[in-house]
């Protein structure tokens, strides 16, 4: 498991604490060498996606409880910063509102079912999505099922977003890290494993759920405030939309669930999937969600960035890159034309 | 001083009675020993005390105050701490993550993470796993397991410590190792409610012994007098040889 | 609206009842069993739905017979599903991280494929029956198709309570449904109870999922308001007990129909009295679910002082 | 080897993958983006839903404007003055799948980084609208063929355009058709209209032009009920039964075509009858007819194309787009984005440049006076948004269709009220 972090003892340590840090910041860089829209709006998804899993991976990855419902807080996350924002308030400000009604709702879901046993929680997700979607539909206030629209006066800023996004990721995995690393990362494991001897040590199940369902909650809300933003326009049908969670709980699943660096892998893999593959076979993207799902759960149930295959491969390439001589192999791969082409009509 | 007094416990499960009106106090510093047949009810007895389950009647007070029925995580925090029959070790931690958490929530609440780390260390020396720390729960054996499971209570700080047949299933040499910890913890000012099948043990450990039989009270006293206490010995004739229950 | 327009939907209520026990029954027993909250249900009513439709455009079967003939077809798959999928789940006595994501991927690719085969327009089985209904009166007019869909849904329901009381299989399933652990030292094969116990929820599922195709249309994605109903009902009937979910699928149905006609008194602009809009409807079954888990979390067993287990 | 995989081993972290992928990620985005198009074609985003629940009308009209670019570069492309050559159309076509986020993000990629000239799609008002905010913010012409909401063109968008006459001009039709039946004796002055419509823009778009017009013309209707409902719902019993507690004598619906089927289904059970039935701009689909065979017939809808129009261009449409696609246009949905496509082309070459500002403005001015749609000229009004009149069809028994309203257009006379069977 990679949740929690020994104190590094040697270089090889501290480089696998240290460089995918490296990585993630060198991505603000980014921008001043390759500031391609496309790309910029890539990553941007990528970012926004990875912050969500993280989120849910809190609650699902380490505390063991499966949430269908984040679309809820997503959605929550959008419309309070859109309000807000309407409102004349500064997005950042209505970025932390959303986080705050996120985690609000969190608690409504949460509350009734942490207290049970058996599978209240897990229906009671796949319920609220529902009821929030047809609610949001009717509102009034919010537009109803038509949607709402963000306008700002100042001119769009693709950096801005892009930057925005990534700090959210940043944030998100320094969360996890700091909850993995202390005694309720230790309480939240102990209650995947087996709640009543996490009681008999003196660890209280129920709220420590209600926390990180709260904490989940409010990085979701985060990462739906700032796509919000960047749409302009959004419905109910779209952030509340089942599938949305759906979307949330696969990154996490994907990537490694409960390991920390795995949602954002997830969000990668997530994104370029919906790109290329999807895109191009649209027709089969659920059986492509599906089986890799139930491929995962019963082969790599650690996810795939604890897949030593993944890793030796990827091992194979560093190599390369380390000597140089791929670099061309990689971009000419990844440069495909195939992937344009794939989007055109040949006549 | 008394730490724990129980009046007229009782458990129905549908009709039937697990406890019946049962009453009797702990003094503080002593090993107090629960022997009884199977189906006796000691293990409800305890499971009720902990509040895994919620008591038909009566009441239990804790230095006088009432805890009847309160939740397990709300009793450590008061200083009461037990261990299962069957060992639940958290298999996917190591033996030292096992005791940190309990003395991150224990009674003290240790929050900076290396402290929790020491208090941890410093219990599994003494329950003698100190060597086995950075294992995985899952990777020891059965007698280590039950060590981790007192050393778990344990590490929780409490003043009173309810042991549930940690001598189940293990050889000569582990049983007698466990009985020297139970003395070392008494010593450290801890009391302990102790329910044990294995006879020579419980006689050997405890200060005082208590009867259960039909979810009555049967006795009470030193284990000398219980040995010679005539509807003792019928009770357990009734069912099998006097002591000689599990070691044949 | 008059007192005969009450009876009206009342009745119309009692009929769809039918069907959402037997589309909920399924699942409780696959719960009940082996403590797994089958999300691939959805998808197994929607593969019902198709094959009573194909049976009917191909072959000229009528649906309802074609319900009937789900059961064994269904069956089948289901117990190849768990040869297949399902016995590799770790055993849990609460549903599992692994059982859900598993079940929920075997749905979306069951989806997945009623598209490639089916794609997604809006199919439906159109019977003489459709459009007849019986008339009592001006205002009473019941739907033949409901008549016959609850006759034939009650009929199941009776035939698996015989199934659950007078057959091997039975006992051993509730021996499993009350005590996993005792079931199994009496000498219960669990694997086998359950590969059969899927099979039989499985099997429900698409003889309910048929029954709704004759009532509904239906695409790919036809099941997941359904799933949340079994949900609800479910939940209503504490988990496990078949005859709560008989009690389970009456309330919500009932509660389903008269939530957007019975008016109650709302403050707006001083008091006056209000229609849930029908727009709301959707979320009826939703607030019903909180509201048992907030008030009776053991479900409306729990209001008789015997636990209902599957009985 | 083995030496060497040992040495990344001991000195890279699983954790690094995803860095790894993150950058792969990079050079794959900057990959995706095609090198620019030498100048000698033209290019056109097409963002549609050609997957998932709405892929059926995607379809349809991304096969209209592959017509249209098929006789276009047929007749040797379009003259572009500033190149001083004519040049050929080349679509760039994105699936989003009927997914609002996928229609936005595929809008933004071809404005920002496939350099199209112009973009076309946006079927259903949900995907048309989320699409729209690109239009300005990438300052590139944006044609919606499928979106007929008038939010969309109420935000004051410079760069977006529509070529679906406005939705509320469905219910202010009906609402005209109906009254000249009242004024043909058909139907009595003063009916009572039930509304029963779905809760989108849609919905509300098509109650507002009713009432619009029954504003104007007092005497004619009485709305005794307005109710929306939730799209996807499957049980309408109860609703139904308080629209015949309403005793109406007219019944309009607003639906998509699966709620249209299982209301209409479940409103024949209920032994439901109206002088007039319709569900907006549904009524003569194949699959409701499959559905309920004679269930739906006599019903109206107002749409925005018919194959039965009498312009011999309409009929030129018909004929080539069956000589194109292999299939009959026997839905609306392939005319305004055929049409969508032409006017476009001719507002190129009006602007004689690539220059999308200009094209912009052309777009603005320009008119397609050979239109197949409804009253054969196309244009866009001040707000972005083409308007031109409606046709009524009404469903006939044995599976015909005809058109009943205007009259200029009719094929046939308006069956009220309805027979009661």
């Amino acid at each position: 498991m990679e949740d929690r972090m020994k104190a590094p003892r040697n270089l090889s340590g501290w480089l696998r604490v240290i460089l995918p840090w490296a990585l993630l910041a060198s991505l603000l860089l980014l921008p001043a060498v390759d500031s391609n829209a496309n790309l910029m709006r890539l990553l941007f998804l990528t970012a926004v996606y990875s912050t969500a899993g993280l989120g849910w991976n809190l609650l699902g990855g380490m505390a063991g409880q499966v949430s269908f419902g984040f679309a809820v807080f997503f959605g929550m996350g959008a419309y309070t910063t859109a309000l807000l924002m309407h409102a004349g308030h500064s997005p950042y400000f209505g970025f932390i509102g959303g986080a705050a009604i996120a985690m609000l709702a969190s608690f409504f879901i949460g509350l009734p079912t942490f207290r049970l046993r058996g599978p209240y929680f897990v229906i009671a997700t796949i319920g609220v999505t529902e009821a929030v979607r047809v609610i949001m539909n009717n509102l009034d206030i919010t537009g109803g099922a038509s949607g709402y629209r963000i306008s700002e006066d100042k001119p769009f800023n693709p950096l801005e977003h892009y930057y925005t996004a990534i700090i959210a990721v940043a944030l998100a995995v320094l969360v996890s890290t700091i909850i993995a690393n202390n005694k309720f990362g230790l309480a939240l494991r102990a209650i995947k494993q087996d709640q009543d001897a996490a009681a008999a040590v003196g660890v209280n199940p129920y709220t420590s759920k209600l926390w990180i369902h709260a904490i989940a909650a409010g990085l979701t809300g985060i990462a739906g405030g700032i796509y919000a933003r960047r749409a302009g326009f959004f419905y109910p049908g779209d952030v509340f939309a089942f599938q949305t969670g759906i979307n949330i709980l696969l990154i996490p699943v994907i990537g490694g669930i409960g390991t920390i660096w795995g949602p954002v892998l997830g969000g990668v893999i997530f994104i370029i999937v919906e790109e290329t593959i999807s895109a191009k076979y649209q027709d089969f993207h659920l059986l492509i969600y599906g089986s890799l799902l139930m491929l995962i759960v019963l082969v790599e149930p650690g996810g795939l960035i604890q897949s030593k295959r993944l890793w030796i491969m990827l091992g194979k390439l560093l190599i390369g890159l380390f000597t140089g001589t791929t670099w061309k192999a990689l971009f000419g791969m990844l440069r495909g034309r195939r992937f344009a082409k794939a989007q055109h009509i040949e006549e | 001083m008394k730490i724990l007094e129980v009046e007229k416990l009782s458990k129905y499960f549908g009709g039937v009675a697990a406890l019946k009106d049962v009453s009797f106090d702990i003094p503080e510093k002593l090993i107090c020993g629960f022997i009884g047949p199977n189906g006796a009810g000691k293990t409800t007895l305890f499971s009720v005390i902990t509040g895994a389950h919620s008591p038909s009647a009566g009441k239990v007070h804790l230095h006088g105050k009432d805890i009847t029925g309160m939740d397990a995580a709300s009793l450590v925090k008061k200083g009461v701490a037990r261990t299962h029959q069957v060992v639940r070790p958290f298999k996917a931690m190591t033996v030292l993550e096992n005791v940190q958490l309990a003395v991150h929530y224990g009674r003290h609440a240790v929050t900076r993470t290396h402290i929790a780390k020491d208090h941890a260390m410093e219990t599994l020396k003494l329950v003698g796993l100190d060597r086995k720390a950075n294992m995985m729960a899952s990777a020891i054996s059965l007698g280590e397991q039950k060590r981790l499971e007192v050393a778990r209570a344990l590490a929780t700080a409490p003043e009173l410590l309810l042991l549930d047949e940690i001598c189940g299933g293990l050889t000569g040499s582990e049983t007698h190792a466990m009985m020297e910890l139970l003395h070392r913890i008494r010593e450290g000012g801890t009391t302990i409610m102790y329910v044990e099948h294995d006879m020579k043990a419980i006689m050997a450990v405890c200060d005082r012994i208590t009867v259960l039989n039909f979810g009555q009270k049967l006795a009470e006293g030193k284990p000398e007098d219980i040995q010679n206490d005539q509807s003792v010995i019928e009770a357990y004739l009734g069912k099998s040889d006097f002591g000689g229950k599990k070691r044949a | 609206m008059s007192a005969v327009e009450y009876l009206d939907l009342l009745l119309k209520a009692l009929l769809l009842a039918g069907v959402y026990a037997a589309m909920a029954v399924g699942m409780t027993v696959v719960y009940g069993v082996m403590k797994i909250v089958n999300l691939a249900h959805a998808g197994f009513l929607m593969l019902g739905a198709y094959f009573a439709f194909e049976l009917f455009n191909r072959f000229h079967i009528d649906p309802v017979l074609g319900a009937v003939l789900a059961l064994p077809v269904f069956f089948l798959f289901g117990m190849l599903v768990h040869w297949v999928l399902v016995r590799w789940l770790p055993k849990s006595d609460t549903p599992t991280l692994a059982s859900l994501l598993l079940m929920f991927g075997f749905w979306l690719v069951l989806q997945n494929l009623a598209y490639a085969k089916w794609g997604n327009d809006d199919q439906s089985i159109f019977t003489p029956l459709t459009l007849s209904a019986v008339h009592i009166g001006d205002t009473i007019s019941i739907p033949k198709v409901n008549l016959v869909v609850f006759a034939a849904a009650v009929f199941c329901m009776v035939v698996l309570q015989i199934v659950f009381h007078r057959s091997w299989f039975g006992r051993s399933m509730r021996a499993l449904i009350q005590n996993p652990y005792g079931a199994q030292i009496v000498g219960v094969d669990d694997q086998r109870t359950s590969r059969l116990t899927f099979g039989l929820g499985t099997a429900f599922a698409g003889f309910a999922g048929a029954l709704l195709g004759m009532l509904y249309s239906f695409s790919p994605d036809f099941g997941r308001p359904f799933l949340l109903r079994s949900f609800v009902i479910i939940v209503l009937g504490g988990l496990e007990s078949v005859s709560g979910v008989a009690l389970g699928a009456i309330v919500l149905a009932v509660l389903e129909t008269f939530s957007t006609v019975v008016p109650f008194p709302w403050y707006w602009h001083g008091w006056k009295m209000y229609h849930l809009p029908p727009s709301y409807q959707p979320v009826v079954p939703f607030a019903l679910l909180v509201l048992v888990l907030v008030i009776m979390p053991k479900g409306l067993a729990s209001l008789f002082n015997r636990k209902w287990k599957t009985a | 080897m083995k030496g060497r995989l040992a040495f990344v081993g001991k000195y890279i972290g699983r954790s690094t993958i995803f860095a790894l992928a993150l950058w792969g990620m990079a050079a794959f985005g900057a990959g995706s983006t095609p090198a620019f198009a030498a100048d000698d074609t033209i290019k056109i985003g097409v963002v549609l839903p050609t997957t998932g629940s709405e892929s059926k009308p995607g379809q349809y009209q991304k096969e209209g404007i592959e017509l249209a670019i098929k006789q276009i570069n047929d007749g040797g492309g379009i003259m572009v003055k500033s190149k001083g050559k004519k040049l050929k159309i080349e679509e760039v076509f994105y699936d989003d799948g009927t997914d609002s986020k996928k229609s936005a993000s595929l809008t933004e990629r071809a404005m920002s980084s496939d350099g199209v000239v112009a973009v076309l799609g946006g079927y259903s008002t949900a995907l048309g609208t989320a699409e729209s905010v690109m239009a300005d913010r990438y300052k590139t012409p944006w044609i919606t063929t499928g979106a007929g909401a008038t939010a969309i063109f109420a935000k004051g968008y410079q760069y977006a355009f529509g070529s679906l006459s406005p939705v509320a001009l469905i219910g202010t039709t009906s609402a005209e058709f109906l009254g000249s039946l009242v004024d043909q004796g058909k139907l009595k002055k003063g009916l009572k209209v039930a509304m029963v419509v779905e809760n989108t823009d849609h919905g509300t778009d098509y109650v507002n032009g009713f009432n619009e017009w029954t504003g104007k013309h007092k005497g004619y209707f009485d709305v005794v009920m307005n109710e929306k409902f939730e799209l996807g719902a499957t049980d309408f019993s109860s609703i139904l039964q308080r629209v015949k507690s309403s005793h109406a004598d007219v019944f309009l619906s607003d639906a998509h075509l699966p709620d249209y089927i299982t209301m209409q289904r479940q409103y024949l059970q209920n032994g439901l009858h109206h002088q007039m039935i319709s569900y907006g701009a549904r009524g003569p689909e194949a699959n409701a007819r499959q559905a309920l065979g004679a269930g739906t017939d006599y019903i109206f809808a107002g749409i925005w194309w018919s194959n039965k129009l009498p312009y011999p261009q309409a009929k030129k449409f018909a004929a080539d787009y069956k000589a194109f696609t292999g299939h009959d246009v026997d839905s609306w949905y392939a005319a305004p984005a055929y049409d969508g496509m032409r006017i476009v082309a001719k507002a190129i070459e009006a602007a004689g440049s690539l220059d999308k500002d200009k094209i912009r403005d052309a777009l603005k001015k320009v008119e397609l006076t050979d239109s197949v749609l409804p009253g054969q000229k196309l244009k866009f009004s001040a707000n972005g948004q083409a308007e031109y009149p409606f046709v009524i069809t009404q469903n006939k028994p044995d599976n015909k269709v005809d058109i009943v309203y205007p009259k200029d257009a009719a094929t046939g006379d308006a069956v009220a009220p309805i027979p009661n069977k």
